[in-house]
């Protein structure tokens, strides 16, 4: 029995593309580096100025000046190239990243995310996730898709917003939603969820399109 | 040709009061030692400008508990509890900054360019009480040039002249910092004799640093 | 991983009309295979972005010379007469910028900025019918961000990733122009193996190169 | 006997400070770095992207990848800084050049230079000239007094002029002058040169106070 973040990560991985650069932010979506397709060779960067990294070093040979945006320490790949923050945020700003996975607090109906606070209640900063809404080719939120019972994918958000952009997919435990111009349209459930499931877990009105198509998860996990 | 300072010297350069930009993310290339004589200085109304604020115990964030801080502009205070408690209680001032937009407006600072215009932020609480231009039919946010008192920075290798070097990830917010405050200060992990350093490795060219931290004795 | 083309084929991807960057410095940095290649086609139209024409003979000087260009945006172009002539007989447009306004409107480009506030030309013929901003009470000209649909670097070494380091004064617009094009080509000296060139000492990272220039045979 | 580029040169040279970052325009600007005073130890930044180089290589020594603004084969000094244009305009419009000494075409009563074209005739381009004047913080105008007998310094210009700030001072074969709030200050004349002489060479009013020391071309050639 696999749990929500790793149905989550694995959907997610099938995102991926060849010959891509991707930007997995801080937590649940850095998983989604377990979970990359056989044949497919995705560069990943860490906006605190590297690309070309790998799983972390074995005890006793990390490098305190190599970390991920996480603080955590990290391999340099060969091949890797590294840079100061500047530069970073010009390919995160510039369109030269082809997709960031970010998680997230709300989703709402017009496909804006809210992900870096909660009013009166905790205040962490948006650090880069600003500029990597506004600036990643795709954006992707991965998600659990409920909060405490609660719904995170609402009507219209009530937390302040990451970006007016609309991401590009959103992808929870229960299914794969797409935001469009005529609003979120379901596109696939989880094995085993049944789309009045999803309707029931959702805040904000789904379009159903006939047949909702089960979500494959079906990737290997990549050896550490 | 410069000569070495200790760290206690560097940390009594920088008045109470003064702004001061720290180069790190998370501590990683975060000039430890200045920050260290700067606590035992016992400093105060120190304005931080630096990505992050760290964790207790680890590079900004000694500043942080140690009481020495009145404000910060950075991305990210999250992985520091009592920066967020200093926050809600008033005593720490916080200007939150999109991580590229604050590396922006840093070089915006060191280049004598006079503003940053950036898609990011736009149609959040980031634009408020900012200026927005439409270019070309699209929003974009003006966001001001920042400039400091000081920067501190963390490098790998040294030379005499003051050019540095940095590794890996630890280059972070060095880089832009090294061109925009009216007093550079490096701490080197190694200091190297003129020329062992090729030019071409050079990040930040001698003429921006005024002061090396030497090593300890 | 890159497999390396002509120079030939990268002359052949580039069709009349393109708008272009080239990398180089009155011909030092310039990618002159790939420019004899596009002067052997016999390209047309081109638009030219890039610091100056060199001379004749030397770097995009050979593409002024047998009429590849119809547009030219340069700081300088007063080391090559052939330029100076077609630009009278108005065979050539030319738009000239301040080689920093330059430098900054293509990173500009490449970064997703809305476009770079400068105090360079103000007051001068170069702020003819731009907007200039009064920031702090200080004027600053608004000048564009710049992109083309190619970028033609010269780099020193380049690893099978594309990523790719310089030299010396080699280096010039060619880092900047590699995040500012659709479709980046490197003309490399050396082609290393993916881990020779070490992470630091990489200059422009290689995915934002599209096709790397093979040796030749 | 000395020409008058080496009187210019000369006199420029003594403007130089120890430990500062200076950029020399093509041209007569260049034979500035000839004459260096003794113990001053000035740092030299060509735009193309070095600070730190020295004379041309011996013979045969040339590298291909290292030139100056001008196009010529420099050397690199011990300690030299290598850099892209971005970089080096950083460097340029950030108030990081101490000094930059570059010719003139013009120079008015208000202190604007023009250096970079001649309407109908010439039209090189401003190279990195606009920038230069913009954002060094001091601006010396190397150029000879006259050109083909007219004055260079008028009352107002007639050429386009390079930027709208005023320069910092101009030396030529016969003076040395220095724009101020109050127009041009006669502040030095060059040896066997007289005030009239001075004055009946130039276009614009120059400010007299009292008498005119002679300027002083003492410094030594630094041997190539």
């Amino acid at each position: 029995m696999i749990d929500a973040k790793e149905i989550i990560a694995r959907r997610v991985a099938l995102e991926l593309r060849d010959r891509t650069l991707v930007n997995l932010g801080i937590g649940l979506p850095t998983l989604v580096a377990c979970y990359v397709p056989a044949g497919i060779s995705v560069a990943f960067q860490s906006e605190n100025g590297i690309i070309g990294f790998g799983e972390p070093p074995p005890d006793g040979m990390e490098d305190p000046h190599l970390t991920d945006a996480g603080g955590g320490f990290i391999s340099a790949l060969p091949g890797a190239a590294a840079f100061d923050s500047a530069t970073s945020f010009a390919l995160i700003r510039g369109g030269h990243l082809d997709m960031t996975v970010l998680g997230g607090l709300q989703v709402d109906s017009s496909g804006r995310l809210a992900n870096w606070m909660v009013p009166g209640k905790i205040v962490p900063g948006m650090g880069g996730a600003m500029d990597l809404v506004a600036g990643a080719k795709r954006v992707v939120v991965a998600m659990q898709h409920t909060a405490k019972g609660q719904p995170k994918i609402v009507e219209k958000l009530t937390l302040p917003p990451t970006s007016a952009r609309r991401v590009s997919l959103i992808v929870t435990e229960l299914a794969v939603i797409e935001p469009t111009d005529e609003g979120l349209a379901l596109r696939e459930r989880a094995p085993g969820v049944s789309v009045e499931t999803v309707v029931a877990s959702t805040g904000a009105k789904l379009l159903l399109d006939g047949d909702t198509p089960t979500m494959s998860i079906e990737c290997e996990r990549v050896a550490a | 040709m410069q000569e070495g300072i200790s760290a206690e010297r560097a940390a009594a350069m920088i008045p109470d009061g003064a702004s001061v930009m720290f180069g790190g993310f998370l501590g990683v290339g975060s000039p430890e030692r200045v920050i260290d004589a700067l606590v035992a200085r016992g400093a105060r109304g120190l304005t931080l400008i630096c990505n992050d604020t760290a964790s207790p115990g680890i590079g900004v964030g000694k500043l942080i508990e140690a009481g020495c801080v009145t404000c910060v502009k950075a991305s990210h205070i999250g992985t520091n509890p009592i920066t967020q408690k200093k926050m809600i209680s008033g005593e720490i001032d916080v200007e939150l900054v999109p991580q590229g937009t604050l590396a922006e407006r840093i070089r915006a600072g060191g280049s004598g360019l006079g503003g940053v215009l950036t898609r990011t932020g736009v149609g959040t609480v980031v634009s408020e009480g900012k200026q927005v231009l439409e270019i070309d039919g699209e929003s974009f946010l003006l966001e001001m040039p920042l400039r400091a008192d000081f920067a501190l920075l963390r490098a790998h290798e040294a030379d005499h002249f003051g050019n540095l070097t940095y590794r890996l990830t630890a280059a972070n917010f060095n880089p832009v910092m090294a061109f925009a405050a009216d007093c550079v200060i490096a701490e080197p992990d190694e200091i190297v004799p003129v020329g062992v350093i090729p030019p071409d490795a050079v990040r930040t060219p001698g003429v921006l640093v005024h002061h090396l931290v030497r090593r300890r004795q």
